[in-house]
């Protein structure tokens, strides 16, 4: 019991800060811009996806740096060739652009990799377990992930708090009508932050890509639930994005566990459920099961009960 | 006679700030009465609150003797009040006949309807055809509103807000940023279409004010310091000290 | 490669339907019904390749011709039900499939209606892949005819190979939450309570499908249970993922699986798995078993580098139909359909397989392949590792009943 | 602006043709379509196209009409469909006498149902949160979908054979066209009562409420219940589409409820413009062909989806309906023809555009998905060798040349439809 509580403890931190490390840059950009961003995940992807062809003759090591910065570059000039035409049409229709670019770079990723799982791995140094522990090995590269997801998230920290840059942008996350009073250069704060956002995600993706995979469905695997972290934690808010990120990472790591369904509660306080009965599968689901419905669930009651979220200020 | 509007002791903080500091307020039906008082003396919260944006903190208001205080906008709307906007308020994307056809429906009882033709509906088309003469946008209307000129939607907007009958009609600054002549016809258009009703209205413009207003009160920190008719409100000496003192010569 | 003729249109397919008949004598049209585009896409796309090849080798032994069509059904069920009524104004009588279990219920259902609806247009269902045990249980037809050995006769031939293992004592069950995984859990369940009432099933667990972006915390729980061994069905981005987790969390337990190879597995797997992960199929290519077999796998991978020949019983539904038509006289569905109940046939590899006519069902010798990088001729993803033959179970032992009951039209 | 019929809504009383001409003209066509394209194939498309145009319609009541953005309207759409496939086994099993045609109404009744249930607390706001709880209860639903089996019979779906309801007159249903009839009767109605509703005091004021929500609240209007009594109304309408799906095909599975169904009504609806009721009609029918029959021809017809999708909403937000109706007043005012020749101008580089990107795009997908000793592909009619050098020189220079002609021209040409819409308004040349 102790060796799996201790490793989903671990499995729940490394998946939670990588959810964190999308939700920041998506908390940001929809902060700055009232821009819903449904392409970011994508954009993780097509990170993972150019730090596996840099790492065909470069290695890993200059990918990790060189695949944000490209594909933060591409994210400004989404920004500054696609986003900006729409922005005079309104928020709904930046979001159905962002929609629409999602599918669009996912098709492309697949004209351009292919359709299977591309052979993105990690560094030989990387590549071994770090400690072993009730007979069960918890590999360095996942530990390599936390501790760079950790470094983003104390960089955010004190960049937003400590220097100029930050506290303009801390200003106009939390009064956005703010974000004109910066200047005259609204639109190139808008593309800048676009991209920065752009190569948060690239980050994360290039250093899921080994781990969990680069396959053109890894897009669709984590987007929605990015979605759910920023409206879980509060718009605007750094921290609830941080919160909400570990909440999600634990809950739907700690469910697999817990092979508990409603029948065996019934059972435990002397109810007799018919198994086979119409109904049945209302019970007899396990929590286990029903673990990657459950950030849902909680977007919908959060919204419902606390639409600002669990720290933010104001609405959706 | 009972009063139209009635506030008694109305109460409204902000955080620690009370804005509105127990205001006490009789308006007889029929009556064309004013707010006045110096910028951020609390106008815009005090019309909010009465037409139930924003919650009370304290005290109670009553249409026609029934507590209106708590009610969502739309319930009070029912029970015969109507406000205009400060901010042009009108449905841009829909046509000038639209607006105003909107505005017909609900006192004319179709309320959520979904089985009446809006084309067949005589009496919603007649009243509809009716307020656009009232407010001379007959020619207008089958623009969309979001091209009319400001005036125009000013005066659209006026439409819109007496289009549901509503005896108690309320307005914010209905003269915000209009030109000299803008105003002189929107004071006539105003004492047109709230003949019979009782008027409460916001505003700034002193000349507006006292060519409409039968009666006036001045409003300044939070707190009515007098209320009367435009001669009386003229002569008051606290006024003039508090506010048209510094105000009145723009 | 444009799969299909261009046509001007809807109208045009009238015409299509007219022409394939007299044509029919030389050239019988098989309509591939699969995924080409979207996330599976690939693993379609190398089945159509295999099929096109193959009748390429048949075609060249004189005979009936083949010509093997794709058709993309995005893997949804839906979509299937389009294009096979694309497939039938097209005139094409055969319809192979495999990708899902879920499109070939939907598949054999329509085509079953459809039949009944349009003696005079049939249409006969070769499903190569699709191994869900009802489709010829409870839900067989006359129409359909399965090639590949059912997710029940995998699984009775694999627990025979576990019974003989008497150290085993826990065992894993792990699957994808639908049809295909519950049919692998309940089997595994079954058989091993029959072969080995000693052996404790420590974990059955079904986790969503396609959803599962790292199977860590499930290893942690296989790990906790202290299974021995860890059976599962997983198949695609699950198997590699799972294969992957394992790896990393340093699970050093057997796996016994359906589908870990090939498609980028075999290589995802690499070093870690050899002599660890077995994977039970019909057929083997390491080694070929005879020259004609080793022939036309090289011949495949000369024209596809990157491609494996990954279903070989694909082999025998070409065979085999070729076999039924030239018995039957005619392509008439009908007929084949008769011709092919009870026919005998010995695959490429040198097996004999029957295709039982009481559920259609093929029997054939079931095999357990190892993970490895000795002694393989035809490697997986170029990776260097590949399936090795490990044991053989007859076709006989590997044999489930059905409780099909066959509905023949008069 | 907001709607086509807004020319009649004056009060006037317009004669027979024009009041019923819009339906009666498509009706002629609809009914007399299964003799002009006596193909089960076209047929087959026909069926997916009518599905498509009522769930289409009934998702554009929210975001068109009601200005709700829904991640998540295929729950309706899909729940529909489950609860009539259960309901013509039901019918199967002899438990009610229901001919088939009546089956949709379980689809309205599911739909209606869960419409109020999800609506309840959904439509309190619009906005994000909608779009956001939408897109939460979609997931929810699909995921369920595969977890609650009995139910939804998981992956493999339900299935039902729709001739073993009761005949209706007769009719079994066997054939395409006679479910063909059946599925235009019901987009016939349902188009109708949804243009209706948008013709009714609240289908007004969902346009009010979409516009300025503030505003609605004090006409009287709550917000909120004009927001949830679309929202279930056309949760209703999109099960009846589930409903008929489900008659058609005759299987319901997961992938009606999932994300990808949610994800397509938005792109038709949008592509074919949800300023206008027909908008949605349009989308719905461009996109099925483009689907039924792109697919046939190139295996990268997704991509060519996504291009035309992110197009439209760059360039012509009101989308395809938007674009004919911009020339409505010019047509009207009989200036159509100073536009031809300006239009043939950039018409003929737009499509050596055209060509050059899909040539060009389908050489790259030829190139990575080839086998050796394969160079040659046919797109136009002709065979191209993708390995040549000459073949991507010859693409791209006409997709750069294309554009940068294409893009030259522009400018004048949106000129002349300004002068050309200025002079429908004013009657006076600019």
């Amino acid at each position: 019991m102790a060796e799996l509580i201790i490793f989903s403890l671990l499995h729940g931190l490394v998946y939670g800060l990588l959810l964190f490390m999308l939700a920041s840059g998506l908390t940001l950009i929809f902060s700055m811009m009232g821009v819903l961003n449904f392409a970011h995940a994508s954009i993780y992807m097509l990170g993972a996806y150019v730090a596996y062809t840099i790492s065909q003759y470069v290695g890993f090591w200059p990918g990790l740096i060189i695949a944000p910065v490209v594909v933060g570059l591409f994210g400004a000039l989404v920004e500054r060739y696609g986003l900006r035409h729409v922005h005079k049409y309104g928020h709904v229709a930046e979001l159905i652009f962002t929609f629409g670019l999602a599918f669009l770079i996912e098709e492309f990723v697949q004209l351009i990799w292919g359709k299977q799982t591309v052979g993105y791995h990690e560094p030989a140094v990387l590549a071994v377990p770090l400690f072993e522990m009730y007979g069960q090995t918890f590999p360095a590269y996942k530990a390599f992930m936390l501790l760079v997801s950790v470094a983003i998230f104390i960089v955010l920290l004190v960049v937003l708090t400590r220097s100029r840059v930050g506290l303009i942008i801390n200003a106009a996350i939390t009064h956005p009508s703010m974000v004109s009073m910066l200047g005259h250069n609204v639109p190139m704060v808008f593309m800048g932050v676009f991209g920065v956002g752009s190569a948060l995600a690239a980050l994360a993706g290039v250093i899921a890509g080994p781990s969990l995979g680069t396959s053109p469905g890894m897009a669709v695997l984590l987007g929605p639930i990015v979605f759910v972290v920023i409206v879980v934690g509060g718009l605007g808010s750094l921290i609830g994005a941080f919160v909400a990120s570990l909440l999600i990472g634990m809950m739907t790591t700690f469910a697999v566990a817990i092979d508990y369904s409603f029948g065996q509660f019934f059972m435990d306080v002397g109810l007799n459920m018919d198994p086979d009965g119409v109904l049945s599968d209302l019970y007899t689901v396990t929590i286990a099961q029903l673990g990657p419905i459950m950030p849902y669930m909680l977007l919908v009651l959060i919204l419902i009960f606390r639409p600002t979220g669990l720290f933010g200020t104001r609405e959706v | 006679m009972s009063a139209a509007i009635e506030l008694r002791d109305v109460r409204k903080s902000f955080g620690a700030t009370e804005i509105i500091r127990g205001v006490n307020l009789s308006i007889a039906d029929g009556e064309r009465h004013a707010v006045i008082g110096p910028n951020g003396a609390g106008k815009s919260t005090l019309y909010n609150l009465i037409t139930g944006k924003y919650s009370l903190s304290g005290g109670d208001i009553l249409l026609r003797d029934e507590v209106v205080s708590g009610l969502a906008p739309f319930q009070i709307n029912r029970k015969g009040l109507s406000r205009s906007f400060q901010v042009t308020n009108i449905f841009p994307r829909m046509s000038v006949y639209e607006n105003i056809r909107c505005g017909v429906l609900w006192s004319l009882g179709y309320k959520y309807s979904f089985w009446h033709n809006v084309d067949n509906l005589k009496d919603v088309n007649d009243r509809t055809v009716e307020i656009l003469e009232e407010i001379g946008m007959q020619a207008r209307a089958q623009i969309p509103a979001g091209v009319l000129t400001y005036a125009e939607q000013r005066a659209l907007e006026i439409g819109i807000t007496i289009a549901g009958g509503a005896n108690v009609i309320l307005l914010d600054e209905p003269t915000a940023g209009m030109s000299h002549s803008e105003t002189d016809q929107a004071i006539a258009l105003i004492r047109k279409v709230t003949e019979g009703r009782t008027l409460v209205m916001v505003e700034h413009d002193m000349g507006v004010v006292f060519g409409l207003a039968d009666k006036i009160s001045v409003l300044v920190y939070g707190e009515i310091i007098a209320s009367g008719t435009p001669e009386e409100i003229k002569g008051n000496a606290a006024v003039k000290e508090a506010y048209l003192g510094e105000e009145v010569e723009d | 490669m444009i799969r299909r003729t261009l046509g001007l249109g809807v109208a045009m397919a009238t015409f299509a339907s007219v022409a394939s008949f007299s044509a029919q004598a030389e050239t019988v049209k098989i309509a591939f019904i699969d995924p080409l585009s979207g996330g599976f896409g690939a693993v379609g796309i190398s089945g159509l390749k295999q099929y096109q090849y193959t009748a390429g080798v048949l075609n060249k032994e004189g005979g009936t011709q083949f010509e093997v069509t794709g058709y993309d059904n995005k893997i949804s069920p839906k979509e299937s039900l389009i294009q096979l009524k694309r497939v039938i104004a097209d005139g094409i009588q055969f319809v192979v499939q495999g990708n899902s279990s879920g499109v070939a219920n939907a598949l054999t259902d329509a085509i079953n209606k459809h039949n009944k609806r349009n003696p005079d247009k049939r249409v006969l269902f070769l499903n190569y892949s699709a191994v869900d045990p009802k489709l010829t249980n409870e839900k067989c037809n006359f129409w359909h005819f399965r090639f590949d050995a059912n997710a029940d006769m995998k699984m009775n031939a694999l627990t025979d190979v576990i019974a003989e293992d008497k150290g085993m004592k826990k065992i894993y069950l792990l699957g994808q939450n639908y049809s295909f995984g519950k049919a692998v859990a309940a089997a595994a369940v079954k058989f091993l309570g029959e072969k080995r009432p000693d052996l404790k099933i420590v974990g059955n667990e079904l986790h969503p499908i396609g959803k599962v972006k790292d199977f860590s915390p499930y290893i942690a729980k296989i790990k906790a249970s202290g299974a021995q061994a860890l059976i599962t069905g997983n198949w695609g981005a699950d198997m590699q993922n799972l294969a992957k987790a394992a790896q990393d969390s340093g699970l050093k337990i057997p796996l016994y699986t359906y589908y870990a190879a090939n498609n980028g597995i075999t290589k995802a797997i690499g070093a870690g798995g050899v002599d660890r992960v077995r994977l039970v199929a019909e057929g083997t290519t390491n080694p070929p078993m005879t020259e004609k077999w080793r022939t036309l796998l090289q011949g495949f991978k000369a024209k596809h580098p990157n491609e494996d020949f990954t279903q070989t019983r694909i082999t025998n539904v070409m065979s085999m139909l070729k076999k039924a038509i030239a018995k039957a006289g005619s392509a008439k569905p009908i007929k084949v359909a008769a011709a092919l109940e009870g026919m005998e046939h010995k695959a490429f590899w040198g097996d004999t397989v029957t295709m039982r006519a009481s559920d259609h069902q093929l029997q054939m010798p079931i095999r357990i392949l190892v993970h490895t990088d000795k002694g393989i001729e035809f490697d997986g993803d170029n990776s260097g590792f590949g399936l090795l033959n490990e044991s053989t179970v007859t076709a006989a032992e590997a044999s489930t009943p059905t409780s099909c009951k066959m509905k023949r039209p008069s | 602006m907001s709607n086509i019929s807004n020319a009649m809504t004056a009060g006037a009383s317009p004669s027979f043709l024009r009041r019923y001409g819009m339906w009666l003209i498509p009706a002629i066509v609809v009914v007399s379509l299964p003799w002009l394209l006596t193909s089960t194939v076209a047929v087959a498309v026909l069926n997916q196209m009518g599905i498509a145009v009522i769930f289409t319609v009934a998702y554009n009541m929210m975001l068109g009409q009601g200005g709700m953005l829904s991640f998540g309207h295929a729950v309706y759409f899909g729940l529909g469909g489950y609860f009539a496939i259960h309901g013509v086994n039901m019918i199967s099993d002899g438990e009610w006498p229901i001919p088939l045609p009546f089956v949709p109404l379980f689809g309205a009744f599911a739909g209606l149902a869960f419409g109020a249930l999800f609506g309840s607390f959904s439509t309190n706001r619009a906005g994000t949160v909608f779009a956001m709880i939408s897109l939460g209860l979609g997931e929810m639903m699909a995921s369920s979908s595969l977890i609650f089996t009995k139910f939804s019979g998981g992956e493999e779906g339900i299935t039902a054979d729709r001739t073993e309801a009761l005949p209706f007159f007769g009719v079994e249903f066997t054939t395409e066209v006679q479910i063909y009839y059946l599925i235009a009767f019901w987009v016939f109605l349902a188009v109708f009562l949804m243009y209706r509703f948008s013709r009714t005091p609240i289908g007004r004021l969902a346009n009010a409420v979409r516009d300025n929500p503030e505003r609605a609240e004090f006409l009287g209007y709550s917000q909120k219940w004009v927001r949830f009594i679309s929202f279930t109304i056309s949760g209703g309408f999109a099960g009846i589409a589930g409903a008929l799906f489900a008659l058609n095909y005759e299987i319901v599975t997961e992938e009606t409820v999932n994300a990808l169904t949610s994800g397509v009504v938005l792109l038709q609806a949008y592509i074919g413009g949800v300023g206008f009721f027909a908008g949605p009609i349009v989308g719905a029918v461009i996109f099925t062909l483009l689907q039924t029959l792109m697919s046939n021809y190139t295996e990268i017809w997704a991509l060519y989806v996504g291009l035309v999708f992110v197009g439209t909403v760059m360039y012509a937000p009101a989308g395809l309906t938007g674009l004919i109706m911009m020339h409505v007043p010019v047509a009207m005012a009989g200036r159509m023809g100073t536009l031809t020749q300006p239009y043939a101008r950039i018409a003929l580089p737009a499509l050596i555009c055209a060509i050059g990107a899909i040539g060009f795009l389908e050489s790259w997908h030829h190139l990575s998905a080839a086998a050796t000793g394969e160079f040659e592909m046919h797109i136009f009619w002709m065979t191209f060798d993708f390995t040549s050098p000459i073949t991507w020189f010859v693409f791209s220079a006409m997709f750069l040349g294309g554009l940068w002609d294409a893009r030259r021209v522009a400018p004048a040409v949106a000129d002349t439809y300004g002068n050309a819409l200025h002079y429908a308004f004013t009657g006076e040349d600019q």
